[in-house]
């Protein structure tokens, strides 16, 4: 009998925000992340330039002052549209992690907890689901229900759903043996009780990461689906679609398809950073010698 | 090992058939009237009930999966309505394509990323190590498609070095072929290789601190001999793990790279074929890539079972 | 920046040098942006077919010319009888199918019975529908005799859908097309190209070209690197976009911009609420700015149109001032018709960038005058089943790009759901009517009337961008009927 | 010269500092006991000896092996000392071999590597050097791998390679601490063989007086990075002139006191637990697709009972099954077969619901002082989980009530309330465990090992209370250990477990002075007893 030496989480350390900014990953990611949704908020009082209003005679201008990201080729202001299309990359990329957790967390502590059948139909199903490649499958999702952010929300979020579930039951898995379960137990709580009362906040830093891990897909994934003309419709802009037009138009204008592509790079990076930030800060068996 | 195997191989198979019916179920709800779209606008009502009765769409549901289903076991996936051929013949012409694609930035992706991530893990917090996880810290922020268009206009329109899409076919020869893949092939590999060598480098890092590692420096090892002899090979347990799902991944990938160099690949035909309606085509060729998942899920057991002898002698 | 590029650039050429041909090529690559579903042009109405096979494989009695005139084909020459009934066509004599069969009268007849039969899967069976009977009379000679006279007889047995072919060789030409033209089917690599070589045993004047790919660049994204880079040498119908004041400028490329028989409309459902309300469809026409829909759609010249009919045919009127673009007439056109804050619709855009960003500026100029407009991408074939087929849709944007296709708007049962018993008055004698002038008057009024009644937002003629390679002669500007003539194609040195 | 001499050795490491001013030396032939509590720093000198320091690490001072300057030695130049003239043993047995390379491998790599022999050469070295250890060859193929031997074999093969060159010093880190007894006592005498047959130098590191007492020679007691003491080990041990060693020397062989008779000597002693042919089985491996092995018993037809009041040990070796018979116990694991009544009432086959009333009269302690609370909730929160069993929830206020109560009873403050566990040392971990298995004022308390985690005079102080608290609530014990110092402290009874039958059962001083079954004299002659160790050693030092 030896004693895990993984098990000396101390979360609640009193310097944990101390700590966590002195994380390079996790400052610069969530730095990164904030801004970008701050952009995406701040689009809902206030953009530069109204996009609705197409004003085609000034289509593909240059980086101005007017327009320091140029237009597009219906004279749309890109700065303005990219203000919104973060708006629409973040609530995509959300509701589809939203959903991947909200279903399969809880078939994954399921499947923990009851062991036996329960968990190997459930192993079987996300087999089933890994089995196709998820973009290959949203793609058809898109296609034969229609494209738009809905259908995109969904595509993306099913895929999302075995991912959760199976890191759900790996730290459920991992937890179950721990002593505290067994004096809660011994204490008389049932499988449900234990399950939300000491199993959920025990991984919930591990679905935390995961969490920033699939928020970073889904915008990428979301980004693959809208340049395909699968996701947001306009008028609404995304960043794929964006990509997607300006593609036809590099070598008249190289900016149509700079900025968009950057937008996405940053706020991946970001959310990357953000999510190993966080591992280093909740896990601290990776912690980092420093 | 033997169990172990049988084991996974009756899981494959389950899951195939499982996967037959959900994409023909899924599949079949979809709306659309290939006879309508293969004789297309302006195509008289007489005409069109003709072909639906030639195409067997007047059929029972169920009747039609187990037709679909038991021609597939023989290797006859039907017959495409939007190009009157033989479905396993498109997919054999683009499967020529497409496989070559997803080996080459399999190989690749692997060939940049292991000795990357081995290299970052033996100079964990020196700047050698710093630099190569922040480029493959954006490496993986990339969206694949961005870095296809940039390599396009680098290397095909300004430079001219390499075709900017197309391919001539390996009739036309072996390079011409392979020169038309090279810059898809890096364009799915790169953001791979990033992935791929940061799992390569936290799966050193944590076998770097194990006991076993510590026994075998206790020995008299120098590092560099425990890095490739002890460490290495536990760690490619997590690498396997991470190469068999890329697989997967590398497989959606080439729809949208095959589109973006307008390459006739898997890729390119599902996703015409979805957007033609073209139903037995989609279900012909996502049943191949969950096959291909499938199986490569199975060579990754393999591979672990080679790798790992717990698995190995199991008694 | 520059001289790096032009260091490497140079490095690049040295290397390209080494490889480049010195004779005059006779090998040419050709962009084309559909890929056909099969190689029988007798068996779908899918453009993508004639484009490669027209001229170039199969060959017609009578064919389009460049300039759209009908000219002689397979048929020499032809008579026709006093009272327009009796077509007798002289066919050439020495022409062999590609698989070595002999052409004469009997394939003719096979293919005209074929074409019209009861189980025929011919897209176009109505160019057929005036043949009472087809008689071979000796083995150079076809007897037709029509129903009642048609004036555009000779003008349908030009169609992609009317050329001749075998009956030994029929059932496969989906795959392996056999016809008579000068080019001969060598390969198709499903989804990249189809191949043609030349045919050594052409009856005609032999082709300069030895082969000819044509090779499937499906939209702008491709095809401009590819132009670039010189993989492609010449795209006939080009997805340019924006991209073309560059492509202009650049001495390598020739740009031809010619007409097409597309015309663009705004096509709007008459039957449903509100546009079957005349005034709604005024404000709407009203409200379309259509340079502003041309420039935002890519292209940089396009003319415009007020009704459905190409300023390239002699009997065009110019109505595009019928409702000119005043959004403020619109919105008081609206009130009238009961909608004086506008109203909510649907805009379904099939997938051409013409519909697709054309599409955007619409409903930003229809959103000027309260009227909502959801946008809703659909492919081809859900445009096809739901637009076209079910009529499930409020409005639409689509190039019909068949030629002197006016007549649709006297179909019953047509997509628009427009019927008015004037003009299809109109139609049934120009029909039966054969006189050149006649002709022209009746088409100048159907144009009126359904310009007037606003069928539909009639937006622009379809521009042909060809796009090719200086050294390139004898392709098409125009494009007459949907074909890519190369039998007078050549390289210069 | 001495073979190893440590001066002035000062480490710290990324600013916090380990070791502060340590000296030791080590002669040929010699072994040297290096006692300390966690944290004392034991592991970090034997590190700093090795060269294998955490990157972050900073040594100062003087470390000579065989007259080589240590800590201004190349890389290379410790490579070549590593393995050949410095052999290491380290703790984890299960963890410290490579599970994808086979014994043989591992053993022949540091020959090969150090003497430049050929494949087969080595290989027969290696297969010597195993056989040496105990692991022939006919029954340990140099093929085997690691995962299909036990942790004692697999201590044997670190050992081998540690050996195999037969180095002038041997480091061995706890070599013992993850193993049983019995295995303890096998590996300690092949480490003293190995020492005598080579003339090597052992620096033994041990939390264990009683083996340190029995292994070495001479000893140097640590504490916080610093040298309290050191000296040969039988006046060190005996003399306890400084008081850290005695301090130590005293919670070692601490017995609580306690009065012998149970809690009420004047009533008819009731029946609490009633245990009849209990029998586990869990499914065996699977063999083919098909087929399985045979089921494994770990519990075989248990029979006994339990008095309230009374404290009965529950004694064997690892793997014998006495944890798989406790969890049956608290019906946290349904028994194959047989019975369990708890003061009366039969807990088998009952729903969650129906068992709460007995979960109420017993309760458990782990053994695990970081591992049995969940590290989220506060104390509060922790101790008050049992209070889900009764039938009424308690008001808020009645809650914290109880809560102080138990906390007071344990010997810990009600504001510690307030706390998160990982605010606590160990042995104020197992006290809020012990607040926690109170609170519903149980009869009866099965407590797993609930002191080998801790040092030796937290130990003394959780065994106290313990006894207090078995005096004061009149509380009954199964007390599951593998330590019969243990047993030996606080238990009445004694009941020793092998292979899934309980083999004897007695008062503790009867058995545990005279064994009468064979698995309990293995048991109780493997077990090391320091005054037992001193007596001997004094003996030998006599002689020299």
């Amino acid at each position: 009998m030896s004693i895990d030496p993984t098990l000396h989480e101390n979360p609640d350390e009193p310097h944990f925000l101390k700590t966590a900014l002195t994380d390079r990953s996790f400052a610069i990611g969530s730095c990164i992340t904030l801004l970008i949704a701050a952009m995406a908020l701040l689009s809902f009082l206030w953009t530069p330039y109204d996009i609705t209003v197409l004003t085609v005679a000034d289509k593909l201008q240059g980086l101005s002052l007017a327009h320091p990201f140029g237009t597009d080729h219906l004279g749309r202001d890109i700065l303005s549209m990219i203000m919104i299309g973060a708006r629409n990359s973040i609530a995509v990329a959300i509701v589809a992690v939203g959903i991947g957790m909200g279903v399969g967390v809880p078939l994954g502590c399921w499947a923990a907890a009851r062991g036996g059948l329960v968990d190997e139909v459930l192993m079987r199903f996300n087999d089933l689901v890994f089995a196709f490649p998820a973009l290959l499958s949203a793609i058809m999702i898109t296609a034969i229900f229609g494209p738009g952010a809905v259908n995109a929300i969904i595509a993306i979020g099913i895929f999302n759903v075995p991912v959760f579930a199976r890191v759900a039951r790996a730290g459920a898995l991992s937890v179950w043996p721990r002593e505290f379960i067994l004096a809660a137990r011994a204490a008389g709580k049932g499988k449900f009780l234990i399950s939300v009362e000491h199993i959920l906040p025990n991984i919930v830093a591990l679905l935390l990461v995961q969490g920033t891990i699939q928020f970073a897909l889904g915008i990428l994934a979301e980004a693959g689906l809208s340049y395909l003309g699968l996701g947001a419709q306009p008028p609404m802009p995304s960043w794929g679609r964006m990509l997607f037009e300006a593609q036809t138009r590099m070598i008249v204008a190289p900016h149509l398809a700079l900025f968009p592509g950057l937008a996405i790079v940053v706020t991946v990076l970001g959310l990357n950073l953000l999510g190993d930030g966080l591992r280093d800060l909740l896990d601290p068996r990776l912690r980092r010698e420093r | 090992m033997t169990a172990y195997l049988a084991k996974r191989l009756l899981i494959g198979l389950a899951t195939l058939v499982v996967a037959s019916m959900v994409v023909f179920a899924v599949l079949e709800v979809v709306p659309g009237d290939p006879a309508l779209i293969m004789l297309g606008m302006n195509a008289e009502p007489e005409a069109l009930a003709t072909l639906r009765e030639q195409m067997g769409l007047n059929q029972p549901l169920l009747m039609r999966y187990l037709d679909w289903a038991s021609g597939m076991i023989v290797g006859d996936f039907g017959r495409s309505y939007t190009y009157s051929s033989p479905v396993i013949e498109l997919i054999g012409e683009r499967a020529a394509v497409s496989l070559p694609l997803a080996l080459l930035s399999l190989v690749l992706s692997t060939v940049i990323a292991l000795p990357v991530g081995i290299f970052a893990a033996s100079r964990r917090g020196r700047p050698a190590d710093t630099i190569s996880m922040g480029v493959a810290q954006v490496g993986v922020a990339i969206p694949n498609f961005w870095f296809a268009l940039l390599l396009i206009y680098l290397f095909a329109v300004w430079l001219r070095l390499v075709p900017a899409g197309g391919f001539p076919g390996w009739n036309a020869g072996l390079w011409p072929g392979v020169k038309a893949l090279i810059l898809p092939a890096i364009a799915l590999a790169l953001p791979q290789a990033a992935i791929l060598a940061r799992v390569t480098r936290s799966a050193m890092l944590e076998v770097l601190g194990e006991d076993y590692i510590r026994t075998a420096r206790a020995k008299g090892m120098p590092r560099r001999v425990v890095l490739w002899h002890h460490a290495l090979r536990n760690a490619l347990i997590p690498v396997l793990t991470i190469l068999g799902l890329q697989f997967a991944f590398l497989l959606a990938g080439t729809i949208i790279i095959e589109n973006v160099f307008y390459l006739p690949g898997l890729g390119r035909l599902v996703f015409q074929a979805i957007t033609q309606r073209d139903l037995i085509v989609v279900e012909g060729v996502v049943m191949l890539l969950v096959a291909s998942v499938v199986l490569v899920n199975i060579l990754v057991d393999i591979g672990y079972a080679i790798v790992d002898p717990r698995l190995r002698t199991r008694q | 920046m520059k001289t790096i590029k032009s260091i490497i650039g140079g490095a690049a050429l040295l290397l390209a040098a080494g490889t480049a041909a010195l004779a005059a090529r006779t090998d040419l690559v050709v962009g084309v942006v559909l890929e056909p579903p099969h190689l029988d042009p007798t068996a779908s109405a899918a453009a993508a077919i004639d484009e490669i096979v027209y001229a170039n494989l199969f060959q017609g009695l009578t064919r389009v010319g460049r300039n759209g005139a009908v000219e002689p084909s397979l048929a020499e020459s032809w008579d026709v009888s006093e009272d327009g009934k009796v077509y007798t066509f002289k066919l050439h004599t020495g022409v062999k199918f590609h698989d070595g069969t002999d052409f004469d009268a009997e394939d003719v007849k096979f293919t005209l019975d074929r074409a019209r039969a009861e189980d025929s899967t011919n897209a176009q069976k109505q160019l057929f529908a005036a043949i009472d009977t087809v008689e071979a009379v000796d083995p150079q000679t076809v007897k037709v005799t029509l129903k009642t006279p048609q004036g555009a007889f000779l003008y349908n047995m030009g169609w992609g859908d009317a050329v001749i072919v075998a009956p030994e060789s029929a059932d496969g030409n989906k795959e392996k097309p056999i016809g008579t033209g000068p080019f001969k089917f060598d390969s198709w690599a499903k989804g990249s190209a189809v191949r043609l070589v030349r045919n050594p045993d052409y009856w005609g004047d032999p082709v300069a070209l030895e082969k000819a790919e044509f090779r499937i660049v499906p939209d702008a994204a491709a095809a401009i690197p590819a132009l670039l880079s010189g993989d492609v040498q010449a795209f006939p119908q080009m997805p340019v976009g924006d991209a073309l004041s560059q492509i202009e400028s650049d001495p390598r490329f020739v740009v031809k911009i010619g007409a097409t028989e597309g015309e663009t409309i705004l096509a709007m459902n008459n039957g449903k609420e509100p546009f079957n309300n005349l005034k709604v469809r005024q404000a709407i026409a009203h409200a379309l700015n259509r340079p502003e829909i041309i420039a935002g759609a890519g292209y940089s010249e396009a003319p415009e149109i007020g009704s459905h009919f190409s300023p390239a045919n002699s009997a065009y009127v110019d109505l595009t001032g019928t409702y000119p673009y005043d959004p403020a007439n619109a919105k008081e056109l609206l009130a009238e018709a009961g909608y004086p804050d506008g109203f909510k619709a649907t805009l379904k855009l099939p997938p051409p960038p013409y519909a697709r960003q054309g599409g955007e500026v619409v409903a930003s100029q229809l959103r000027q005058i309260g009227i909502d407009l959801q946008i809703i991408p659909v492919e081809w074939a859900q445009w096809l089943e739901q637009v076209f087929k079910n009529k499930d849709y409020d409005l639409s944007i689509v190039s019909h790009t068949e030629p002197n296709d006016i007549n649709i708007y006297a179909r019953d049962d047509y997509y628009f759901n427009y019927s008015n018993p004037a003009f299809k008055e109109v139609i049934n004698t120009l029909d039966v009517t054969s006189d050149p002038e006649r002709r022209a008057d009746l088409y100048k009024t159907a144009q009126k009337i359904i310009a007037e009644d606003a069928v539909n937002g009639f937006l622009f003629q379809l521009p042909k961008i060809g796009v090719w390679d200086a050294k390139l002669q004898g392709l098409w500007e125009n494009s007459p009927i949907q074909a890519n003539d190369l039998t007078e194609v050549k390289w210069t040195d | 010269m001495s073979l190893l001499s440590i001066e002035n050795l000062s480490l710290d490491i990324a600013g916090t500092p380990i070791l502060k001013d340590v000296d030791l030396t080590i002669e040929p032939g010699e072994v040297l006991g290096l006692v300390g509590e966690s944290g004392s720093g034991k592991s970090m000198t034997a590190l700093t000896v090795m060269q294998l320091l955490p990157e972050a690490a900073r040594a100062r001072g003087q470390v000579t092996f065989n007259g080589i300057d240590i800590l201004k030695a190349p890389e290379e130049a410790m490579c070549r000392l590593r393995g050949d003239d410095l052999g290491m043993v380290f703790q984890e047995p299960m963890t410290a071999l490579n599970p994808v390379k086979t014994i043989g491998e591992q053993v022949a790599e540091g020959i090969r590597w150090h003497t430049g022999a050929s494949r087969a050469n080595a290989e027969d070295r290696a297969r010597a050097m195993l056989d040496r250890v105990g692991l022939p060859e006919a029954k340990f193929p140099l093929s085997r791998f690691p995962h299909q031997l036990s942790g004692g074999q697999r201590q044997r093969v670190v050992i081998a390679i540690a050996c195999a060159l037969n180095p002038k010093l041997l480091i061995a880190d706890e070599p013992t601490t993850a193993l049983d007894v019995v295995l303890q006592a096998q590996i300690l005498e092949l480490l003293r063989e190995l020492v005598v047959e080579n003339r090597m130098g052992l620096l033994l590191i041990s939390h264990d007086l009683a083996v340190v007492a029995d292994m070495a020679d001479r000893v140097t007691i640590l504490r916080h990075g610093e040298v309290m003491e050191s000296g040969p080990t039988a006046s060190v041990l005996t003399e306890q002139r400084h008081p850290y060693t005695r301090r130590l020397a005293e919670a070692s062989t601490h017995v609580p006191a306690r009065p012998h008779t149970p809690a009420s000597p004047n009533t008819e002693p009731t029946r609490l637990l009633e245990v009849s042919n209990i029998v586990k089985d869990y499914p065996g491996a699977r063999k083919g697709l098909f087929s399985r092995a045979k089921p494994f018993r770990a519990v075989d037809d248990v029979s006994f009972s339990l008095d309230t009041g009374h404290a009965v040990a529950l004694v064997g070796r690892s793997g014998c099954g006495k944890s798989t018979l406790a969890r049956m116990i608290l019906a946290l694991d349904t028994p194959t077969a047989g019975e369990i009544r708890l003061a009366g009432e039969n807990l088998a086959g009952k729903s969650q619901r129906e068992l709460r009333h007995a979960r109420r009269d017993m309760q458990v302690v782990f053994q695990d002082p970081y591992g049995s609370f969940n590290p989220r909730h506060r104390v509060e929160r922790l101790v008050a989980e049992p209070l889900h069993l009764l039938d009424e929830k308690p008001s808020a206020q009645n809650r914290r009530e109880r809560v102080a109560e138990a906390l007071h009873l344990v010997g810990l403050s009600p504001a510690d309330m307030e706390k998160f566990p990982h605010e606590f040392s160990g042995g104020q971990r197992q006290r809020i465990s012990i607040a926690r298995a109170i609170i519903t004022r149980p009869k009866l308390i099965v407590a797993d090992e609930p002191v080998s985690a801790l040092d030796v005079s937290i130990r003394a102080q959780v065994l106290d209370l313990f006894a207090d608290l078995n005096h004061r609530l009149g509380l009954t014990y199964l007390f599951i250990t593998h330590d019969l110092t243990v047993a030996r402290a606080i238990t009445d009874e004694v009941m020793v477990m092998h292979e899934g039958q309980i083999m004897e059962r007695g008062p503790t001083h009867a058995v545990l002075d005279a064994p009468r079954t064979e698995a309990a004299r293995a048991l109780v002659n493997a077990a090391p007893d320091l005054n037992q160790s001193l007596k001997k050693r004094r003996h030998l030092e006599a002689g020299k």
